[in-house]
């Protein structure tokens, strides 16, 4: 198990967005959160990276207490997240933005090889290398993200939805990228709002409502539930 | 001829101040007022240096700059950052707080007092003529150090780990958390080290204008921001630019139109010039990307 | 007379042709879909039409009038809203208000009759409140008229969007992926939504979207981007089975689709 | 003023006297010099003026005009003085004399130099006195000075733009001067914060004029003439009783000279004693800020006494009718029509890191 | 017409104070130095109003406002002096003149400069200060009357409290109006966000240079009443350490609350007479340093200010009939 969450509860002020939520993530696995919009995806994401403080529960990542550990230091401990909303740095070119992400790392020849194969796996940035990342599209933007969140070279990677604004083919490709990276042994926590494709990636699934977990398997069993199919899955899928 | 040299001395100056402030508005987005009277206590440190404690100018100028470093990270913990999520205006606000604090706390007694002092020349003034043009050992000094600064603080932001940590402070704290910048640590230095310049930039102006009082501040900390301004605010060879271009507007108006005038033919031209340039000369356009 | 034509319109930003030559011609009632990869222009193109940009070549007509060149707030009170990819709303401002607010070129009363009070501000206000609350109420909003519209969930935020643009009352919607973010369920329910807003308020509507469950169930038409420049256009069908498209855009999963 | 004078608690009779000067802010130092000369006065008098005693109310006017109405209007309105000595600035005391006079409170400004102090409109304001001479007179002796002792012909004139007294002796220096048969080659202005003259200064030094007229307060020269000899101006430099001060920089001003009040060096009497007791007193020379207020308030506390009454209306007559006061800065002083003293100008040059007794002039 | 029931509490609400003032008056509590300063306090209560509306509501970061405090005050004194002498005819014409002037120089300089954002903007009106104050130091030059750097003595001293009183009322009830129109609505939406207001059919640079111009004008409507209440004016009031008083008030008050402008410009206007008084002159020195010290601690304490965005009920417009239940929606920010 390399991040056990326990019985977290956050607070945004007096609101409680986390009611106790607890999880695993096993070494080598993809863990998906799914849940509606406000649910509070990313809310327990940005508590495991240290932005948040919850006020009650833990989390644990290989067997270290890790929740009053400042965000930065957290990165150094193998956590990188990327977070929702492309939060890219628009004056920062595309290839300082990917040099960022290996801010931590201080193997200069590593880095470098990193961001090749960075540039290999979206060719569009090695285009855009020397563009303002601000003046990106959306799409663009978003590969900025997770190749920054790729150049730290973490243990366990969390992308916050990742295909969001995405075009269909590039959602396909994130969900093939992810896939490989795992198999080249980086654990990862999902969120998705498209949960179709995200079942099918993982390993595991947690179903999250306002701020609990209603519901939590092996992903296929997850997406077989017939509750889950029509509450996320949709009946647009099945149109045509 | 030679008032483009009086206009050179004085823009130089202007850059000594201005590019302590710009860097500290490019990281933090803060018109900080309190730079100006830093740069004061920085004047004060150093004369209290070398005119009464009797240290060498090179050690009474480290002197006044470590100990402006440090006024300037304890400001910032103690106003600003309380602050750092609140609205821009809150910071700002507490900015003119943390200037008049340092103006009025300087004219008691028992600080610096409220006199004028008269600041004797730690170093002897030495008049050159090179190619024709008179100039001063303390004027090359300032131009000198000025261009050190430059290229100093180039170099930090563009070339060093930590000015890339700058730079995405400056734009999302979070997002430069999760890369693995400590923010507090990162801001801090972004204080310390304008805080320093501005200390240096009070020591050099002090020789230059050999009297100092707690108000001194006040007017070069606006020309000052102001040139930074109309070099586009937060680009460090815009502070010197416009700076430059401040020097010279206001002497060439005060010898052949009016020095009556000088102020107010100085900041038309900034509005001019921000007509033309909304962001400044060297600002990028600000279009947003919708 | 066809709603909205453009022709040959172009824009570059210093060395990138961002749009490049882009056509469109829209008849009343239709709702068309502009799609293509990230970064094909898109976006670019509303920007163009709702007069954010200026064109680098080319000409925008709506309803028959040349509207290039026109300031935004001109563009829009002649019958073009639109929602934006990014939400900006006015956060700080009830959502109400948000909505009341773009009432403004169509309010009867003078600065005067503010200042006063006068009968005629009284009744012109009692009618936007009435017919804000009834926008807010066509999608869903209107128990939240009094909160701030940056507590709003997102979804609600978005929906406020579509009614505040409503509420300049457009001859043309233009939607900017309004189902971004959005799960599978969610984006059903968005259809419904602006199939039901286009009756409701006889609108004519391009739409921007990468979900292509939405695109492909509303549009009756869509236009293909990459590069800048169309690559295709024709119906849902012909599109789905479009090799260009398949390879520039939709990839193999387009099948799921 | 109405119901001033009471009966103090012990039965003795009580007047009240305010002083107003800038004890904050950027002009501080001036306030704190003639803080102690007013506190001076009062402690050598007793603290009493003819049969009543001295309860005085200290207030700061921070040099800005708003705040010296509120004090003023503190003074009369809520302490209820019958007489105010102050303030230090025409700037903040031609307020404090609309208010002092409208309301019938003396006030008498130990260095208030602009006309409109005591006169406006052409309009003598009863109540209002001083204890310095006017702008006009001082500029016109320097002026006079220059052409008849120096024998200069041409000068040049540098003056603060928003300061109504290097304005006025600016003026009145330049009118006397080109009367007399001088040329004023130059005139230029500069703004209270500015530091860098050189602009001005290297087109005065093309110029070569025999006099540099600097009217402005001794920091402010001392700035402007280091500057202007780094510029290669031989000129003499000139100026007024601004210079008066041991903080002058007499390395830079040497050689130059100003009209002032009086001379530390006078062996008169008066003059001897108030430097001996403000030298025990507060350990350093007295400045013409501690001076003037000095005499002021002495012109006040004897008016006082030569009326016995706390009312301010028969003070105001008293001090009008002033004669052969002697001061610090005049022997023999009695007041012209306009409330101003008549006193002579003293010249002074600053020599060798003292001021040297010159000549006094009429 | 229908007078709202907000309005009528605002109207017992302004005459129980002014029954108290009154009342204070009667029994020497205030004497005429505390009435001035809360003349003044209230003067300054209709130029921060001024700037509220610039900047709380319209977002228009404005570090110029005394620049027509300063026009406005100038204009009606000069008014006065030369044509008027006391007489309340003149002090109503003279007032509405400088507030007249000050409107026409804020259009001539809003139109260009209004363009700019932020701390640009901020920037150029400090700039446009100071180029009205060194115009006001030389402005002898042209009028003698003006006085220049010398100052202008001799303004009629017609404004007292009643007379203050009743404007500072009627300039609260029309700020009010305004901001609870379509015209406050529209100027909040673009202090929220200008680019979607544009593209939602508002003239943004309109309604910039509309809130811009009413400000201003209200400065300088305040500038004319301080020139009948101080008989002095003087370049070195109306400098840009005044427009930072102004500015203070609005951001410490609450951005977007009229309620915080109005309390925080009479509170602070007390502020410095008070803490002479309670430092006597001993310790007057400390208060320029206490003063900046409960600044920043003011601040510290409540980043968004004291009333950020709410109103007092009685500010509010009448509450809305939208079926659901109490609305009470306005165009500061929701609840
Ligand atoms: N900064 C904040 N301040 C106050 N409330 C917040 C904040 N961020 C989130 N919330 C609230 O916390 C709850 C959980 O939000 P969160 O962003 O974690 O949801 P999510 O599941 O990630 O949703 P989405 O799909 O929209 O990203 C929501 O009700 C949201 O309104
Ligand atoms: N203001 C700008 N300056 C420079 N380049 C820009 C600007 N706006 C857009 N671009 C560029 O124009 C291209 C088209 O961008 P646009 O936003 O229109 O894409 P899009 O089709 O909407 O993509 P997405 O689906 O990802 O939103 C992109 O490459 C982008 O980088
Ligand atoms: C010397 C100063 C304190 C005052 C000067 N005489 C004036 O009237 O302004
Ligand atoms: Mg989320
Ligand atoms: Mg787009």
């Amino acid at each position: 198990m390399i991040l056990e969450v326990k019985e977290l509860e956050v607070y945004y002020g007096a609101i409680r967005a986390l009611q106790g939520i607890s999880f695993q993530v096993n070494e080598g696995e993809i863990v998906t959160l799914i849940g509606a919009n406000g649910a509070g995806k990313s809310t327990t994401m940005r508590t495991v990276s240290g932005l948040l403080q919850p006020r009650k529960g833990e989390v644990v990542f290989q067997g270290r207490r890790i929740n009053r550990i400042p965000a930065h230091k957290i990165v150094r401990l193998g956590i990188s997240h990327v977070p929702e909303g492309r939060q890219i740095f628009p004056n920062l070119t595309v290839t300082e933005n990917l040099l960022m992400g290996a801010y931590t790392r201080r193997d200069r020849a590593g880095i470098k090889q990193s961001l090749e194969e960075v540039m290999d796996r979206f060719p569009r940035l090695r285009e855009r290398a020397k563009q303002l990342a601000g003046t990106l599209s959306g799409g663009e933007q978003q590969m900025v993200a997770m190749g920054r969140g790729l150049m730290s070279k973490p243990k366990l990677l969390i992308l916050d939805e990742p295909s969001m604004g995405l075009s269909p083919l590039l959602v396909e490709e994130i969900f093939n990228i992810i896939k490989t990276i795992n198999l080249q042994g980086t654990t990862i926590l999902l969120v998705e709002q498209n949960a179709f494709m995200a079942l099918q990636v993982a390993h595991q699934a947690y179903v999250l409502e306002t701020g609990r977990i209603v519901l939590s398997g092996p992903a296929r069993e997850v997406q077989a539930n017939p509750q889950i199919r029509s509450a996320y899955l949709g009946e647009v899928q099945m149109v045509s | 001829m030679e008032q483009i040299i009086n206009g050179l001395q004085l823009g130089f100056m202007y850059a000594l101040i201005a590019l302590g402030y710009t860097m500290v508005y490019g990281v933090v987005q803060l018109i900080n007022f309190a730079h100006g009277d830093v740069f004061m206590v920085g004047a004060f440190v150093g004369y209290f240096g070398f005119a009464v404690w009797g240290l060498p100018l090179p050690l009474a100028i480290v002197n006044a700059m470590v100990i402006c470093a440090i006024l300037g990270m304890v400001i910032e913990k103690i106003a600003y950052r309380p602050l750092r999520y609140a609205p821009k205006i809150a910071a700002l606000i507490s900015a003119l707080g943390v200037s008049l604090f340092l103006e009025y706390f300087s004219s008691l007694k028992f600080v610096f007092g409220p006199d004028y002092r008269v600041v004797p020349r730690p170093i002897h003034e030495v008049h050159w003529h090179i190619l024709g043009i008179p100039i001063t050992n303390i004027q090359v000094m300032v131009i000198v150090v000025v261009l050190v600064m430059l290229l100093l603080l180039q170099l930090l932001i563009y070339r060093t780990r930590i000015g890339m940590a700058m730079r995405t402070v400056a734009v999302d704290h979070n997002a430069a958390r999760l890369m693995g910048v400590n923010v507090d640590n990162t801001i801090s230095l972004t204080f310390a080290i304008g805080s320093a310049f501005a200390a240096l930039g009070g020591v050099l102006y002090a020789i230059a204008y050999p009297q100092i009082q707690p108000f001194m501040g006040i007017m070069p900390g606006l020309k000052a921001f102001t040139a930074a301004v109309l070099g586009g605010i937060g680009i460090i060879p815009g502070a010197v630019i416009g700076a430059l271009i401040m020097g010279q507007v206001e002497t060439l108006t005060a010898a052949f139109i009016s020095s009556q005038l000088r102020d107010a033919i100085a900041f038309a031209i900034l509005i001019l010039v921000l007509l033309i340039r909304p962001t400044g000369i060297l600002g990028r356009s600000q279009t947003e990307k919708v | 007379m066809p709603v909205l034509e453009v022709k040959n319109l172009s824009k570059n930003f210093g060395g990138l042709k961002a749009v490049n030559n882009f056509q469109l011609t829209m008849e009343e009632g239709e709702i068309v879909g502009l799609i293509g990869p990230n970064g094909a222009g898109k976006t670019t193109v509303f920007n163009l039409i709702t007069g954010i940009y200026f064109p680098s070549a080319g000409t925008i007509n709506f309803l028959g009038e040349q509207i290039n060149g026109l300031p935004p707030f001109r563009i829009c009170q002649k019958g073009i809203a639109r929602t934006f990819q990014n939400i900006r709303l006015f956060k700080e401002n009830t959502v109400l208000d948000n909505v009341r607010t773009v009432f403004h070129p169509r309010i009867k009363y003078g600065l005067l009759d503010a200042l006063f009070r006068t009968p005629r501000f009284n009744a012109e206000e009692e009618r936007v409140n009435r017919e804000a609350m009834e926008f807010l109420a066509a999608l869903n909003l209107a128990d939240r008229s009094a909160h701030k519209a940056s507590g709003l969930p997102y979804g609600d935020q978005r929906r406020l969007e579509i009614a505040r643009s409503l509420a300049c009352r457009p001859k043309l919607l233009i939607l900017d992926e309004p189902a971004a973010g959005m799960n599978p369920n969610e984006v059903s329910r968005m259809v419904d939504l602006v199939r039901m807003i286009k009756e409701k308020f006889q609108l004519t509507i391009l739409l921007i979207e990468h979900q292509m469950g939405m695109v492909m169930n509303l549009c009756e038409r869509l236009v293909v981007m990459d590069f800048g420049q169309i690559i295709a256009s024709g119906t849902p069908d012909e599109i789905r089975n479009n090799q260009m498209v398949l390879e520039a855009y939709l990839g193999k999963g387009a099948t799921v689709a | 003023g109405q119901k001033a004078g009471q009966q103090g608690a012990s039965g003795e009779k009580v007047i009240k006297i305010g002083f107003v000067a800038p004890l904050t802010g950027d002009v501080k130092t001036f306030g704190e010099s003639a803080k102690k000369g007013f506190n001076l006065a009062l402690e050598q008098a007793g603290n009493k003026a003819g049969d009543y005693t001295i309860q005085p109310v200290i207030v700061d006017d921070r040099n800005d005009a708003t705040e010296a109405v509120n004090v003023a209007t503190k003074l009369i309105n809520e302490n209820k003085v019958s007489a105010i000595v102050g303030s230090l600035t025409s700037l903040t005391t031609i307020p404090i004399s609309e208010l002092a006079n409208s309301n019938k409170v003396v006030e008498i400004s130990g260095t208030a130099t602009s006309p409109k102090v005591t006169v406006e409109n052409g309009k003598r304001k009863d109540y209002i006195f001083r204890a310095c001479f006017i702008d006009p007179t001082q500029g016109t002796v320097g002026a006079k000075f220059a052409l008849n002792k120096l024998h200069a012909k041409t000068a040049a004139i540098l003056y603060d733009q928003g300061n109504d007294y290097t304005i006025g002796l600016a003026k009145n220096f330049e009118d006397a001067f080109t009367k007399g048969g001088g040329k004023v080659l130059f005139k230029g202005t500069y703004a209270k914060t500015d530091v860098d003259f050189s602009a001005v200064l290297t087109n005065i030094a093309q110029m070569k004029p025999d006099i540099l007229y600097l009217p402005d307060y001794y920091q402010k020269v001392s700035l402007i003439g280091k500057q202007a000899r780094d510029k290669g101006i031989k000129a003499t430099f000139m100026g007024g009783d601004g210079w008066d001060s041991s903080d002058l920089d007499y390395k830079t001003m040497d050689g130059g000279y100003f009209t002032a009040h009086y001379s530390g060096q006078d062996p008169r009497p008066e003059v001897q004693k108030w430097v001996k007791d403000f030298k025990a007193k507060y350990n350093s020379e007295p400045d013409s800020f501690a001076t003037l207020t000095y005499d002021a308030t002495n012109l006040l506390l004897n008016a006082i006494k030569t009326a016995n009454s706390s009312d301010p209306t028969k003070i105001k007559d008293a001090l009008q009718a002033t004669k052969g006061f002697s001061a610090v800065s005049g022997s023999d002083i009695s007041f012209d029509q306009d409330g101003n003293p008549i006193k002579p100008v003293t010249i002074l040059q600053v020599k060798d890191g003292k001021y040297k007794f010159i000549s006094i002039m009429k | 017409m229908k007078i709202s029931r907000q309005t009528i509490m605002l109207l017992i609400l302004a005459a129980a104070f002014f029954a108290l003032v009154k009342g204070l008056q009667f029994a020497g509590v205030l004497n005429a130095y505390w009435q001035l300063v809360l003349d003044q306090a209230l003067v300054t209560v209709i130029g921060a109003l001024g700037l509220s509306l610039i900047y709380g509501f319209t977002g228009q970061f404005s570090l110029g406002h005394a620049a027509f405090y300063g026009l406005g005050a100038y204009t009606a004194g000069a008014i006065d002096i030369v044509y008027g002498n006391g007489n309340i005819i003149f002090f109503f014409v003279s007032i509405l003149a400088g507030a007249a002037l000050a409107g026409l120089v804020a259009l001539l300089i809003g139109l260009p400069i209004l363009r700019l954002r932020s701390d640009y903007l901020g920037i150029a009106t400090l700039g446009f200060g100071i180029i009205v104050k060194v115009g006001m130091d030389n402005a002898n030059k042209l009028i003698p009357v003006l006085g220049g750097a010398t100052g202008m003595s001799g303004t009629p001293q017609t404004a007292h409290f009643d007379l203050i009183f009743i404007l500072v009322l009627i300039i609260i009830l029309l700020v009010r109006n305004f901001v609870f129109s379509t015209y406050g609505r529209a100027c909040t939406s673009i202090r929220e966000d200008e680019i979607a207001a544009d593209i939602m059919g508002i003239d943004t640079t309109r309604f910039k240079v509309l809130a811009f111009v009413l400000g201003c004008s209200l400065a300088g409507l305040a500038g004319g009443i301080y020139a009948h209440r101080y008989p002095f004016l003087h370049p070195a009031s109306f400098d840009f350490l005044k427009s930072f008083d102004f500015l203070l008030i609005v951001v410490l008050g609450g951005l977007g609350s009229m309620t915080g402008t109005i309390v925080t410009a009479i509170g602070w206007g007390f502020l410095m007479e008070v803490l002479r008084a309670v430092l006597g002159e001993n310790f007057i020195d400390w208060r320029g340093v206490i003063y900046a010290l409960i600044l920043i601690v003011a601040i510290i304490l409540r980043p968004q200010g004291l009333f950020s965005g709410k109103e007092l009920g009685l500010l509010l417009p009448r509450p809305l009939q939208t079926g659901q239940g109490k609305e009470r929606s306005h165009a500061g920010t929701g609840s």
